[in-house]
């Protein structure tokens, strides 16, 4: 077997210094009874040239946004990855190291954690950043834990307009846990409005933009939740909105949470992607997850090291400030090098390129008579009713090679057939019009 | 120096932030073919200034920026990397071609499961592939890491226990067990109850029945445990929680000594996850991305998260939302799929016999280290070990040279050290796992450094106790960094 | 050290043959689908015994041995890598992400054209945009590099002089000029003739009238010369060799130094080759594969090799087979086919302006090399520079330092030396060519250290003469390797 | 631009440096004339995305092995890579440095290139190995020169079954030099016939196996070729053969050249491959290319340079064995991983597949009522003579998918309707049924 070096006198000797007479000796403190004594049922061996042309054939069943238009995002967003991003990744260093436990020999690692942090904490307006938790979602809910602990209250009150699935991790974080949960209610223009706080209020959770691509006023929020000493956490889950809109931060987030996937990590049917969290400092000692920071080595020069661990599991253990251990350590090397690449104003350009397509998208789809239900600004992602069935136009346009968006049908049944359209850099202009003929249900 | 390591010289490199000047970058936007939008008329004050802390560099600063970076790290691909209870087994090339083919790596989770079969099917294969490997009834694949998965696995728990109407509000976790454990716990809202281990390192019915009780929701184990040696009373423990209403969860971090020679289901355990990211080749990536699946017995079936995989009886998958139990969604999609493709192509590739003979080689291993090592250091346990040894530094004594320093100086000689004062019912644990794909004679060079090092301490300790000597930075002040936590880098430093 | 160097250890690896156990294997067959041959009953005699010489490893082995080698070596993504005459620019990753697209990577040559549109419109394209960055007529694609463009060019000389009826013996090649010049025109069965440089470091039109003759078939000139000095009288010689009925041939390795500003074409030169390595950034590979395409102006059009790509009225392409006056087929194929995908992507990159501008840059960074180093290091020549220049160690006469201990002395500051020696008409030449890739501040580290070293050439000698000290192998002894040669391992040494 | 790295700050306090007032001026030694005053017409700067989608759109337009069933050999072989041999070359370190000149700084490359070199004389059954040349057919033509330089005599016999292509090669490489060229007829079980050869004759090329993939009787002709004092030259442009033939070395042959593709390079159309050359020690003065030795550092350890290079173009100029510079050392590098992965086992049962891959569709075209009209044995490759128009067949194939081989019809007219075909492990047994069952004609 191509992995494993074990020569049968490799394990001949092996075993005589071992002192044992096969292999199976080895296991003898497992009774007898708990042994399997048959093959495991899984299918026999295959050479490399067979898994890849067995998942080959898997992989080519599935649509994907190299081989189509695409404008399905809400949340897992189709952004172009430079090249050298996955060149570099691919370095045998990064990916085939463990967390950087022993700095000496990690200071590789160490340092592009310590420069995703600062980079972090510029686009979000806040102190600290740790160094990635598993997801979007679940750093949505570790965000809530953590101004749970902060406050010392019990009640959350959440943005009607959170991404649901965001929802749905929250809820199954918090189940065990003694809490309330009240939903702010949606505006008409589509933000979410700022009733329900009280005095008992934990924490003001909202995403931004929200998930029907509305950009929430934050700064309104913020003094809402901050009037009755609750915290602002702002969930970002298209983290290329950060380098466009006002850093959450800046306008009254105490907390920001959510997904890095749009800055290098390919959408990969869901994951792995990159969770997110900063904070002020002054709450550093509750935040979750791995965090580095600078110091000098035994002839004073500088390094990182993993820092602040009594916050974690494997200090703390019960009274952890989360479970968080294997983290998303090689999607936050993607980031990082994305971030490098794209650097100020390269980033800042993307952004206004996002917008400026769905800005496009949007006059293409009004003009092709269509509605737009929510009158706030939105970045590169919005609502559009349809004069159809959601799923019939999706069918056509699929038909067409044109991944039109998500129907709402299942998410907002209030907003009737309507689609969530995404529209990034890589739509070019061609694609949008062809979008809009085929939801405005003309021939195509 | 162990014919392992000499010498050598490395490229410094500053931060980002320091290379940085205005006006490069690093990338160029394709042509513009809409009408462009001014964002500051169109947002307001919605919009931001200037983005700070972002660099500004162009490609090639970039490459060698991070090319220089990753020559500070070891490296799986450059030599042992013995961290125990992490499995830092080889990390096959294959794994990461396919996991990059663009039917896997954009596709989108919310594409409809027709559009998406062959992802389906794979997931399908997978989740039965790893229920047959541990002996459960069904797999969930959502968890991204085993931490979440212990999550998931003791929500399902409590579910069970909350749908029989007998709430529970503690879980009995053994003092050698790892962190994740009583965290994962206490995330649920359990209260956790120690129960501590014999003098042989592993734990006894009598303990067990001792902490047991009508409240307690279940016990969490580790076996083989983060001593590398197997419960062997597993069980009869397992029988003194089932007795009592409450539920076994396995921490499978230490599967890579069990795969094909025993299954934690037939062994009594009724929820475990799996690493993805140890035991199934996935690589580490620096920290992770892992993916920590959590099989169940049927009793646990219906809490399992949503959505779940099934097959139609024509053939075709499609997703099961409605589970009325379930604990719900724990992550934004469907896990780190990623790594359940690299898992496939790792399974595929062994087959049943190989994975039987990676069990048994890894075993091995740690054995013939052990056999190799004892008496140059101490043996905490008498017990056989299976998958990873742990030592100490007791032979040490009176050198002044501790548990530390051996890891630091092990540098010098071109390793990772192993994993270092776990578990913490040890003194000065040296844990080591070298898993199955170190050769002999690779861990005969990897002993000789350690005998070498344990022979230095005695006659040049100073030398020990101050390395590694050799790396681009000497050891690191950590109190130092948690003292006044720099957390960023700021201009002028601040 | 520089700031660019620092302390840090190399992995010790042996040999592949040294690392062997009879058993192992790094791959695995599919499983058989047909019935096994008995190759010996089969072939009888024609079979062969054991292959010696081969080794066995698995695969961890041989990934860890060549990940080991790999970080013995510099490279330009490591950093500043000023071999003169080599411009090793950045290769940018998107070239090989390209590269391996399946419809280039496993393209068959011999495909019909039909079923390879896209090479072939690639090819067409490709050879447009040389043609046009050249000032040439036609270009081909076929030699793989750039000796091999030389050896297509002279052919293309020799039968453009065989088809007028006036065959002839001679081909004019400077001092100054590289080693595969005279060795091309050996090759073609030519009388090298080597025209002196005058003391300007470049070519006057006297010397070569007084070397040209009517049994001059033509003159080989490399502009801006291997010093990087522009050859000002290019034209009037051009006009010599032409008024002789002799053509010119221009080597292109610098041409780095004068895209989007002149066109060797304008200039008179009648046939060119490119090194796409170069001047278009095609990765080195640690010494190929290259590309070396080749232009010509019309006279020599009906010479190239076959076949050529044609665009049909109908906008298809298609292969050319029949040239009657062709010199015939260079390659098996068609040449370095990867390497003109990537040229033709950096080509795309840059564009018109960009191209432009990053021959000004080369230009500028070398210049700026030369005024921070002027001083310190001897300049042999007061013309203006452009892409590269040629310092010596004069200035550090008396300390018995030379230019192959300042260049060996560079790599314990974590740079790969220049050229040394080369050309040949200067005395302990030291040749530099930053290329545009490298920043300002790059560059001033660089001036830094080795003005640094020039100064440590007079403090202390013997360091800078022992050097390198920092890497795993210190100075290696050539003249052993040539005077017992061994050029392969054998069991028991030997 | 995102290659260059100089902000406009930069260039200015160069300049200032250089003492230069602008750019313009740096490049005042071109004379005015020349200087190029418009920009060139070449397609205006393209991004990333744009260039990966171009291209993208260009190499979807070319068959390739990936796609379909492939039997066409002929000198470029379809074989499997391992995923490990792409992921090796791809370091930075070995395939964006340069020629290993400076040995104590590239001592990776320079081991790697003995290591080739000692397995190729394995291979090949000889004793020293040049580290790369061209291709095969290139090779080929500077082992012809490197026998003349060594006889000293002026009559090259070359076998009729050797590669066109080569052939065509070889003979545009020597039309400047003054030798006489004399063909080697086949004989009717497809072997070269060892006629021909006399006094004059510098060297006999056969290959092997030959150009219609028959296994040429090399201690027959390397009797032929000595008993004139000629040189027997074997060209192997299936390297994969040579882990299942003789060595050609050891059955006579002087110098073995050919082509590795085979051994882990892409078909890539044709190149970059890699041409080999190895000989006897005796004649290592005259081999073209770059050779590395073992030596020793200022320590007395162990180490590697490139060696003998008197032999060259860069020392001796117009009187060097060749003018090879840059060569084809990365194709080297796979080639080198590759074979330690396969090793001498897994290289030996690769060929042995191939083989019985082979052999099984000669089996199965024989059933289908198609003449093979060579009785020699076979490796991978063998001629199959059709019952209609060979393009008819070829094109009735690939409408199904199946890339059925070359048509031998411009390339040895005698033969009739004939093709060259090529069955490697790639093909399953399901596409040689197919096969067999498409060039019979019948329905598919
Ligand atoms: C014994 C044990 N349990 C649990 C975990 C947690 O797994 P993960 O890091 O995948 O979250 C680990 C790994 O670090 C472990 O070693
Ligand atoms: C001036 C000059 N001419 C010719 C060559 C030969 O080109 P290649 O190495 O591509 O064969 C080189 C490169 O080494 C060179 O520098």
């Amino acid at each position: 077997m191509r992995y494993l070096p074990h020569t049968d006198a490799d394990v001949r000797e092996m075993l005589a210094v071992v002192g044992q007479p096969d292999l199976g000796a080895l296991f003898d403190s497992i009774p007898a009874q708990f042994r399997l004594t048959r093959p495991l049922d899984v299918p026999q061996a295959a050479s490399e040239y067979e898994i890849q042309a067995e998942l080959e054939a898997l992989a080519a069943q599935n649509e994907h946004a190299g081989a189509r238009a695409w404008f399905l995002g809400a949340g897992v967003h189709h952004h172009y990855v430079p090249s050298a991003v996955d060149a570099l990744i691919s370095r045998a260093e990064f990916y085939t190291s463990y967390t950087p436990y022993q700095p000496e020999i990690s200071q590789g690692t160490l340092q592009a954690i310590f420069e995703w942090q600062t980079m972090l904490c510029g686009l979000t307006g806040l102190e600290v950043s740790n160094a990635s938790l598993y997801d979007g979602a679940s750093a949505t809910a570790e965000a809530v834990l953590m101004a749970l602990r902060v406050a010392k209250r019990r009640k959350v009150a959440i943005s009607g307009a959170l991404h649901p699935h965001y929802r749905g991790v929250l809820e199954t974080y918090l189940a065990a846990l003694d809490f309330e949960l009240v939903t702010l209610p949606r505006g008409a223009d589509g933000r979410t409005l700022a009733s329900e706080i009280d005095g008992d209020t934990a924490c003001v959770l909202v995403q931004q933009p929200n998930f029907f691509g509305c950009i929430e006023d934050l700064p309104v929020l913020a003094a809402a939740a901050h009037e009755h000493g609750a915290l602002l956490i702002a969930s970002v889950a298209e983290a290329l909105s950060l380098a466009l809109l006002a850093a959450p931060g800046s306008s009254g987030a105490d907390l920001v949470c959510g997904e890095a996937q749009s800055f290098g990590v390919p959408m990969g049917f869901g994951g792995p992607h990159l969770g997110f969290l900063t904070s002020r400092m002054s709450h550093v000692r509750q935040l979750p997850g791995r965090l580095v920071g600078e110091t000098l080595d035994a002839d004073g020069q500088r390094g990182y090291v993993l820092t602040l661990s009594t916050r974690e599991q494997h200090i703390r253990r019960e009274r952890a400030t989360s479970n968080i251990c294997t983290n998303q350590g090689l999607c936050l090397m993607m980031a990082t090098i994305f971030l490098a690449l794209h650097g100020k104003t390269g980033l800042r350009a993307l952004a206004e390129r996002n917008l400026a397509k769905a800005e496009y998208a949007k006059a293409r789809l009004r003009a092709a008579g269509l509605a737009l239900p929510f009158a706030a600004p939105t970045f590169n992602e919005f609502v559009v009713q349809l004069r159809e069935p959601a799923e019939r136009a999706l069918a056509r346009a699929r038909a067409q090679g044109v991944v039109a968006g998500l129907a709402l049908t299942k998410f907002a049944p209030e907003l009737g057939d309507a689609l969530l359209v995404c529209v990034t850099e890589t739509a070019s202009r061609a694609q949008i019009d062809r979008l809009a003929t085929l939801l405005a249900g003309e021939r195509a | 120096m162990s014919g392992n390591a000499t010498r050598g010289f490395s490229y410094e490199e500053d931060l980002l932030f320091e290379r940085s000047r205005a006006g490069r970058c690093g990338v160029d936007l394709p042509r513009n073919d809409v009408p462009e939008v001014d964002a500051r008329a169109l947002l307001g004050a919605l919009a931001r200034d200037e983005i700070a802390g972002l660099p500004e560099l162009s490609e090639v600063d970039v490459v060698r920026h991070f090319t220089r970076l990753s020559t500070w790290n070891a490296a799986v691909d450059l030599g042992l990397y013995p961290l125990g209870s992490c499995t830092m087994k080889y990390n096959p090339k294959i794994n990461e071609r396919v996991a990059r083919l663009p039917g896997f790596a954009h596709a989108h989770p919310l594409s409809p499961a027709e559009e998406t079969q062959g992802l389906l099917a794979l997931f399908f294969e997978l989740e039965r592939w790893l229920a047959e490997i541990s002996g459960m009834e069904r797999v969930t694949l959502q968890p991204a890491a085993g931490a979440q998965g212990e999550l998931a696995g003791i929500m399902m728990i409590r579910a069970y226990h909350a749908q029989r109407g007998e709430p529970r509000s503690r879980v009995l976790v053994p003092d050698s067990a790892h962190g994740t454990n009583p965290a994962s716990a206490a995330l649920n809202g359990y209260q956790v109850v120690t129960v501590p281990s014999g003098d042989d390192g592993i734990l006894h019915p009598k303990a067990v029945a001792e902490a047991m009780s009508d409240d307690v929701a279940g016990l969490m184990i580790t076996n083989p445990n983060t001593l590398g040696i197997f419960e062997t009373h597993l069980a009869e423990i397992c029988d003194v929680v089932h007795a009592r209403g409450g539920l076994v969860y396995g921490d499978g971090a230490n599967l890579n000594a069990l795969v094909g020679v025993a299954r934690p289901g037939d062994l009594g355990i009724d929820v475990m996850h799996f690493n993805l990211h140890k035991t199934f080749s996935t690589p580490h990536g620096g920290g992770g991305p892992g993916a920590g699946p959590v099989g169940v017995k049927a009793a646990l079936a219906p809490y399992l998260p949503t959505p779940v995989v099934e097959r139609a009886s024509d053939g075709s998958y499609r997703w099961q939302h409605e589970l009325p139990h379930s604990i719900g969604r724990l992550h934004g999609h469907h896990g780190n799929v990623g790594m359940l493709v690299r898992a496939h192509a790792f399974i595929r590739a062994l087959g049943p016999d190989g994975l039987k003979r990676a069990t048994e080689l890894a075993v091995l291993n740690a054995n013939y280290l052990l056999a190799r090592l004892r008496g140059a250091f101490h043996v905490p346990y008498a017990n056989p070990v299976l998958h990873e040894c742990v030592l100490t530094d007791r032979t040490l004594a009176g050198t002044g040279v501790s548990t530390l320093d051996v890891a630091k100086r092990l540098i010098d000689h071109g390793y990772h050290p192993p994993t270092v004062y776990f578990p913490l019912i040890v003194n000065g644990a040296l844990m080591i796992e070298p898993t199955e794909s170190e050769s002999r004679e690779g861990l005969d060079r990897f002993a000789d450094a350690l005998l070498a090092i344990a022979v230095e301490a005695h006659q040049d300790p100073e030398t020990v106790r101050s390395a590694p000597h050799s790396t681009r930075r000497r050891r690191l002040d950590e109190t130092r960094a948690a003292r006044k936590p720099v957390l960023r880098w700021q201009p002028g430093g601040a």
